[in-house]
């Protein structure tokens, strides 16, 4: 542990001194201090729900402290608010992109620091201005483009303009990683590193330890609220820091068992799937997923997953193609057909589709089978059995707070995500779709949702999984089928490919095409 | 972990009774500025709502259909639908109830009330059905359509009542139903009665209160209004739930309107639902659409109303009480005016952040 | 004179147009209203009651000093008054918005029926007043077809016309409207960047009573030169209506309120031109309304509302 | 005498403060004691007529909307006298006999007004704007058309009516958009029976009116008066129910009537008689002054004498019952008064 007590306020840029934050039922900061070295970056890891966002919030002036000093550079400071915040050359990037959908991406990075002329927005020189800074950092933006319309990717770097065209010097990043893939996190590096050569100091938040020891000079850690542990990253270790976060050991590999798989059990064949704008999203696949095995989707987000997987849940039609289920056509079934056939489905946002925050934790934890028995008997209701259920989930999966009554939408986003992993893995699944099971979770918690899925497997259930995670995808699946532009690049054993070749399929290389020229080369083509 | 502010468990209850109180006392001011006592006032408004055998019959008949259409918005405002239309869903449950309830003659009562009524219900669902299938089939905003559809029923109404079912000289007027058909008072006083009405009122609000709460029905329509997106994941129809909800309100605005039609009117004429589809806008919100709150939001507005007209024999403009249920039901949107009020002098008793004193 | 042949004389007569206007003037002036405070994200039903205090304001101040310029004056700040009533429970109170505006219809309603006989010495209407003049444009006025339109028209039209395109800039190309989209979409981004998310919706709010008051005045001191306790019969939810079938739009809701004005104009002309038994022109009232419902069921279908109207807009 | 009026409430410039006019007549003549109770919505009618009922010995209840509920309340207090203007029984319906009511014959004043118009026209087109299609309404609607065919008959003219409804009492942007369209299409003087809505009727003669004369809408009425002759025609409303004449000076060229404070001093009267009370109903035409044109303060100048001539001779064949009004859609049909021939 290094805090090095000869070192002055004035030279941290970001000096928090017993923060203390309290919400009606939650102290979620407890005399937290913080300190960043200007021009550093400088992680800040802990788990779900120990006070992160919270205690950058405050940085930035969306919260005021309950008690607890602020110096930038040395300056006591009372943050009044986000526009003082900006004043001070802060600038933050928000766990949940705060990007207005139907602005385009300019609008969205100019507003509240608008230029006009005469009166009236200059969007000419405003688009000129973010396709400049875009330009000179890398961050490919396509300024015309509304919100809604741009991959999440894009909306991230959108996300980092905005505070760059504010002329921060001091950047909050709060899980900027969480949903980009490898190699868009490469390309965020790139710029943070970019940044932090300008003199830019960065607080960079992310539950990847990989990423924080690649990518950071030191790290806080905390836990419950508290810091327990202040490193410096050439100190440190990923499992150090596990532990310091979970308190307590974690595995950080996955424990695979060997398994045979089953019968056949989900069978597509040359599946055409439309999206939202009515694109051809998904292209003509197939594949098979076994019994008791898992088929893991790899690829960037955009380029059909979701669209797939929303295909054969019912929750989108099927334009050509065949869905087999257990031997059966199940193609565009409706959701509670398909449910009824013990198909379930961990959406990818879980937050949008996978719950009622309005309702409390014993109707999310019934949700989909809430006209069955025993939870309902000829259209009623039966509540005792109701909450017999979603008190065993809570105790199972362990949710917290373990109180079945409360609102799911006032938990912490790991543990709404608990609560959806609990129902439906509980939905007794013969076959189960899931997609990015582990986004925004913390190490802990990511360690027992890997080893519910693999449960599923040993239990004979058909799992299809689909993650931007390669490595997730890697330990995991028993197959991986690619998908890239809606059409599979290839199939290929987790054990008989290299990370390279996963990428190259990512981006587009058919695996035949990969193998063939691998094998130019070792044949001596190249010269 | 501090929590420093307690659940008060009677908040529901108190926050409506602060806001009447508040609204008494700003209106007081009003009617001392125009030269009148306040208290003679209230007095008499409470005697006109509830001093007198027939201040509680005219207090219950108004009471009556305000329950249904309170009802009928507040169910649809539980499924996420902006029902604006219970107006023209009474109206054209009224004329339903008409066209079946004069036909009734020879029919007994145990079987012309319920068919008449159910009449009314079928009418009221099928006209709120048009705005729920449009919203379902295409998009159409239900505010739209509903607001569409209560012109559409008003003219028709009046239309029929001058036109096709005209009797009489000089009232444009439907024939009455036959007296089989009708709704028997409860309690006669004098000319006025209780209708039984308010009975069928109070099951319709027992009944929406179990579909809400104990029915796998409720438990889908809660679910479309209060994120169709996690509804369709659950596999919930959310066009089948839309139509399903606009169905039932406009259900029970119709049933507002046989009720009125077999109970009070026994018959229709132009405008005969005197507003009370838009009222129910106001009796669903201040009864934070329960139907259990909904029956005494109805309650209380009936009693104004009641009340609002013995206030005039002591020289009391009937507007003021129209001041007053305005003034009430701000302070019942901003309720937390009132809840920091509350608070505020919760924490004058005990200046300390600690609770635990809850018992 | 068969159907089609009314149809198309009134298609083809100046005047069809200028009904359509004017049906349309009250509506659009409402409408843009509703736009104003619905893009920043607060609800405001209450369109009926601001028109009808504004009607009457405007009436009882031109009746009281007998000028029409100090009634406008005051109808507006009556609309302001209300609306800013809304604006600060909705706003700083959270209050929910649809019970909040509930109450200022019925407010509106109280008010304007508790001072109509200190007024004007009775109850239903006021006497005639003199109105806002109509603005003759002689070189207009000789044009053919066209100068019967607008040749004479009621200063409103021009005002209108100023209001649609001003609120169109105001919205779309400069930085406050950009704010106003902002919030109405998701406030907490825009509160994030700085943007004074309660000043802007006050803004909104407001505008929507000034904007409104002006429907209702032009309704009585503008039109008519008298107050009826009955207006604005309605039309403030027609307007309301008018601002979804719009889109959220001020160019859509013009649009809107012209397609309920036409229908309007056309029933009226049918009913001129035809001869009909008195039951049927009755039904023909329903046009407009029939119409809309089928427009907006047919063709218009979904409408993106602003995403955050509605919601109140809390901090922590 | 307690009067409950309907929920138009007092001061209503129309019904209710006709019939107040009439109790506070009976105040002065008859030494009555008078006060009033206003309804605010259709629920109050039996409550607000009870009440008044415990109160006093006669009871007056004002508009058609209350007819189910003094049908309710009267019987209960047999003692107490009851009084109803505008109200009429229902088919086979029987009358308490503490009960008097009293209709109007609202045929016999549009009549007039019809004939005035068909004189009074131009163009040769008049216009009818009514409000809601209901009996009444029609009543006055099908009177103002028999005047205009009366006028036909007897001179020989081809004069036609375009009528329109407005859909409802209370929108006068529209009724003025109707009466707009009517003078459009070359009607030059319009009759309402519109309510409220009429009031547009009423502005759009004076607007369009002033504007073919060329002067300003509030020119005075000398004005008025010296463009109309100057220009030999111009454009004319017909008010209803009570003499709108004032409300533009020199546009409205009569009102059609309906005496209602005549019913309610008549009713009184006749309630304060033991023998005289004439219960059940009453039906006031021109013989009991209950209905009948406006007195034309502004614009019996603009009127050949002669016309007024034969509108008085009319009067006098309806009131002798020579001549019935049609009052519905059948007898308008067979209505004729060829055979009538003027006595000058
Ligand atoms: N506005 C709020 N009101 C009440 N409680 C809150 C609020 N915001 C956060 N909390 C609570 O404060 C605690 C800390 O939350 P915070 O969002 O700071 O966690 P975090 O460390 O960012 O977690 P994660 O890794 O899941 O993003 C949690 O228990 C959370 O439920
Ligand atoms: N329009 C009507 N509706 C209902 N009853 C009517 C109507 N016209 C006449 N009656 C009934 O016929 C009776 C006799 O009518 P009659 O016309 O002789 O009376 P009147 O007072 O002389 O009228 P008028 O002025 O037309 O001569 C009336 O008292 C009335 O009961
Ligand atoms: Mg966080
Ligand atoms: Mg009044």
């Amino acid at each position: 542990m290094s805090s090095n007590p000869d070192l002055n306020k004035k030279d941290y840029a970001v000096f928090m001194e017993k923060i203390t934050k309290e919400f009606p039922r939650v102290l979620a900061n407890d005399k937290v201090d913080l300190k960043v070295k200007k021009g550093e970056i400088h992680a800040l890891i802990g788990e779900n729900g120990a006070g992160k966002s919270t205690l950058m919030n405050q940085l930035y002036g969306l919260y005021k402290p309950t008690s607890g000093e602020i110096y930038i550079s040395g300056e006591k400071v009372d943050i009044e608010g986000p526009k003082d915040a900006i004043k001070k050359g802060i600038g933050m990037v928000h766990q949940h992109f705060m990007l207005v959908d139907n602005l385009t991406v300019t609008e969205n990075v100019i507003l509240g620091s608008e230029e006009t002329k005469r009166g009236i927005l200059d969007i000419k020189k405003a688009r000129k201005e973010v396709k400049e800074l875009s330009e000179k950092y890398g961050l490919k933006v396509d300024v015309d483009a509304n919100i809604e319309d741009i991959p999440v990717g894009m909306q991230q770097r959108v996300e980092i303009i905005k505070t760059l065209y504010r002329g921060a010097d001091i950047l909050i990043l709060d899980e900027p990683t969480a949903v980009l893939t490898p190699q868009e996190i490469d390309e965020i590096f790139e710029i943070m590193d970019k940044l932090r050569k300008d003199g830019k100091t960065i607080i960079f938040i992310s539950h990847k330890l990989h990423e924080v020891m690649q990518i950071s000079d030191n790290i806080t850690v905390m836990r419950l609220g508290k810091v327990t542990g202040n490193v410096s990253v050439k100190e440190t270790n990923e499992k150090q820091l596990a532990n310091m976060m979970v308190g307590r050991e974690v595995v950080l590999r996955v424990d695979k068992k060997p398994k045979e798989p089953g019968d056949v059990f989900v069978k597509v064949d040359n599946l055409k799937v439309r999206d939202n704008r009515k694109l051809e999203a998904v292209r003509g696949i197939s594949f098979e997923i076994k019994k008791g095995e898992i088929l893991g989707v790899a690829g960037v987000a955009g380029n059909g997953q979701t669209e797939l997987v929303e295909a054969l849940t019912g929750l989108r039609e099927i334009e050509s193609g065949k869905y087999f289920y257990n031997g059966k056509d199940v193609s565009n079934y409706n959701v509670r057909e398909l449910r009824e056939l013990h198909i379930t489905h961990i959406p990818e946002d879980r937050f949008r589709y996978a719950m009622v925050q309005e309702y409390p934790n014993y109707y999310n934890m019934i949700m989909g089978r809430h006209f069955k028995e025993p939870f309902a008997y000829r259209g009623f209701l039966n509540h005792d059995e109701i909450y017999k259920y979603s008190e065993k989930l809570i105790k199972n999966f362990d949710v917290r707070p373990a109180d079945i009554t409360q609102n799911t939408g006032t938990l912490s986003g790991g543990n709404q995500q608990k609560v959806v992993i609990a129902r439906e893995v509980s939905a007794e699944p013969e076959f189960i779709a899931i997609a990015q099971p582990t986004r925004g979770l913390d190490v802990g918690a990511i360690e027992y949702v890997h080893n519910e899925i693999l449960n599923l497997r040993d239990n004979n259930v058909a799992v299809l999984l689909v993650s931007m995670e390669l490595e997730e995808v890697l330990s995991l699946s028993d197959r991986i089928i690619v998908m890239y532009e809606g059409q599979i690049m290839g199939e290929v054993k987790p054990d008989e490919v290299t990370v390279e070749e996963m990428g190259l399929m990512m981006a587009g290389k058919k695996l035949k095409d990969i193998k063939m020229s691998t094998e130019l080369e070792s044949h001596g083509g190249d010269k | 972990m501090a929590t420093h502010t307690r659940r008060i468990k009677w908040m529901p209850f108190l926050v409506p009774l602060l806001a009447v109180l508040f609204s008494l006392l700003i209106s007081a001011i009003i009617i001392l500025l125009i030269g009148e006592n306040p208290l003679t006032a209230y007095f008499e408004m409470f005697k006109g709502a509830v001093g007198s055998r027939l201040s509680w019959a005219d207090n219950i008949t108004k009471m009556t259909s305000l329950l249904l259409t309170g009802l009928a918005v507040g169910f649809g405002f539980r499924a996420g639908v902006f029902n604006i239309g219970a107006e023209g869903q009474m109206t054209v449950g009224g004329i339903m109830a008409v066209f079946v309830g004069i036909n009734m003659g020879n029919v007994p009562s145990v079987i012309a009330i319920p068919l008449t009524m159910t009449a009314g219900i079928i009418g009221g669902a099928v006209w709120a059905s048009i705005a729920g299938f449009l919203k379902a089939k295409t998009g159409a905003h239900e505010v739209i359509s509903t607001i569409m559809l209560n012109w559409v029923a008003y003219h028709l109404s009046n239309y029929l009542v001058a036109g096709p079912l005209a009797v009489g000289q000089g009232v444009p007027k439907s024939p009455e139903i036959a007296e089989s058909a009708q709704l028997p008072p409860l309690i006669t006083v004098q000319a006025s009665t209780v209708p039984s009405g308010i009975i069928v009122a109070i099951v319709a609000a027992v009944v929406v209160y179990i579909i809400l709460q104990r029915t796998t029905m409720g438990y889908e329509l809660k679910a479309v209004g209060y994120n169709p997106y996690a509804a369709e994941y659950g596999g919930i129809s959310i066009s089948k739930n839309i139509v399903l909800t606009m169905a039932i309100s406009g259900g029970l605005a119709g049933l507002a309107g046989s009720v009125e039609v077999m109970g009070v009117y026994h018959r229709i004429f132009g405008a005969f639902t005197g507003d009370r589809g838009f009222d129910g806008i106001t009796i669903a919100l201040i009864g934070q659409n329960n139907p259990i709150g909904i029956i005494f939001s109805a309650f209380l507005i009936s009693s104004l109303r009641a009340g609002s007209n013995s206030m005039q024999s002591v020289g009391i403009p009937d507007d003021i009480v129209t001041i007053i249920q305005g003034i009430i039901i701000l302070f019942v949107a901003a309720d937390r005016i009132i809840k920091t009020l509350i608070t505020r002098t919760q924490k004058n008793k005990k200046p300390s952040l600690e609770g635990g004193e809850d018992k | 004179m068969s159907w089609l042949e009314a149809i198309f004389t009134s298609l083809t007569s100046p005047l069809f147009y200028k009904l359509t206007i004017l049906s349309a003037l009250p509506l659009v002036f409402a409408a843009i209203g509703g736009v104003f405070t619905e893009k920043t994200g607060v609800v405001n039903i209450a369109l009926e009651g601001i028109m009808k205090m504004g009607a009457f304001t405007s009436v009882a101040f031109t009746y009281i000093t007998g000028n029409i310029w100090i009634g406008l004056l005051a109808g507006i700040i009556s609309g302001i008054i209300l609306a800013g009533l809304h604006a600060y429970v909705s706003i700083e109170w959270s209050a929910n918005q649809i019970v909040s505006a509930t109450a200022i219809i019925i407010l509106a309603q109280g008010i304007v029926g508790f001072l109509m006989v200190p007024v004007f010495g009775q109850e239903g209407q006021s006497d005639f007043v003199s109105k806002i003049p109509n603005i003759k444009i002689d070189f207009i006025r000789d044009i053919p077809f066209i100068g019967e339109i607008f040749g004479n028209i009621s200063l409103f039209f021009y005002l209108a016309v100023f209001v649609i395109v001003a609120s169109w800039i105001l919205i779309y190309k400069t930085p406050l409207g950009l704010r106003m989209r902002a919030v109405g979409e998701n406030p907490k981004a825009a509160d994030t960047l700085g943007v004074n998310v309660k000043g802007v919706r006050y803004f909104g709010v407001i505008m929507s009573g000034v904007l409104a008051s002006l429907g209702g005045i032009y309704l009585a001191l503008g039109d008519l030169g008298q107050f009826q306790e009955e207006m604005p019969a309605g039309k403030g939810f027609i307007a309301l209506a008018a601002m979804i079938l719009g889109n959220w739009n001020p160019i859509g809701a013009m649009w809107a309120a012209l397609l309920f004005g036409a229908a309007e104009a056309m029933n009226i002309q049918l009913q001129t031109l035809l001869e009909l038994p008195s039951e049927a022109k009755a039904l023909l009232n329903l046009l407009p309304f029939i119409l809309t419902l089928v427009v907006v069921g047919g063709f218009v279908g979904r409408t993106r509302s602003p995403a955050a109207s509605g919601e109140p807009y809390e901090k922590e | 005498a307690i009067m409950v009026t309907d929920t138009g409430g007092l001061g209503d410039k129309s019904f209710n403060d006709g019939t107040w006019e009439g109790l506070l007549q009976a105040e002065e003549e008859l030494n009555a004691e008078v006060d009033y109770i206003i309804s605010k919505e259709q629920t109050d009618y039996v409550g607000n007529l009870t009440n008044a009922a415990q109160d006093a010995d006669v009871v007056v209840a004002v508009g058609f909307l209350m007819a189910d509920a003094l049908f309710n309340v009267a019987p209960q207090f047999p003692d107490t006298r009851f009084i109803g203007i505008d109200i009429s029984p229902s088919e086979g319906q029987t009358v308490p006999s503490n009960l008097a009511l009293y209709i109007f014959k609202e045929e016999q004043t549009s009549f007039l007004a019809g004939y005035l118009a068909a004189s009074m026209t131009q163009t040769g087109t008049l216009g009818y704007v009514g409000g809601i299609r209901i009996p009444p309404v029609l009543r006055l609607e099908i009177g103002f058309r028999s005047g205009v065919k009366a006028y036909n008959q007897l001179h020989n003219t081809n004069i036609n009516v375009l009528t329109g409804y407005v859909g409802g009492f209370g929108e006068p942007a529209k009724g003025k958009q109707m009466a707009m369209s009517q003078y459009q299409q070359g009607a030059d003087i319009i009759f309402h029976a519109a309510g409220a809505s009429g009031n547009g009727v009423i502005d759009a003669s004076r607007e369009i009116g002033s504007d073919y004369y060329g002067i300003s809408p509030n020119a005075d009425l000398k004005t008025v008066i010296d463009a109309y002759y100057a220009k030999g025609t111009g454009y004319f409303s017909i008010g209803v129910d009570s003499d709108q004449d004032y409300l533009a000076p020199g546009y409205v060229l009569t009102s059609a009537m309906k005496r209602v404070d005549q019913a309610a001093f008549l009713g009184i009267r006749s309630a304060r008689s033991a023998r005289a009370f004439q219960s059940g109903l009453n039906v006031l035409g021109f013989n009991q002054d209950g209905v009948g044109l406006s007195p034309m303060k502004y614009t019996k100048g603009m009127v050949p004498s002669s016309v007024f001539a034969e509108i008085a001779y009319l009067r006098t064949l309806v009131e002798s019952g020579e001549i019935v009004i049609a009052d519905t859609d059948e007898t308008f049909g067979s209505f004729d008064v060829s055979n009538v021939e003027f006595p000058f």
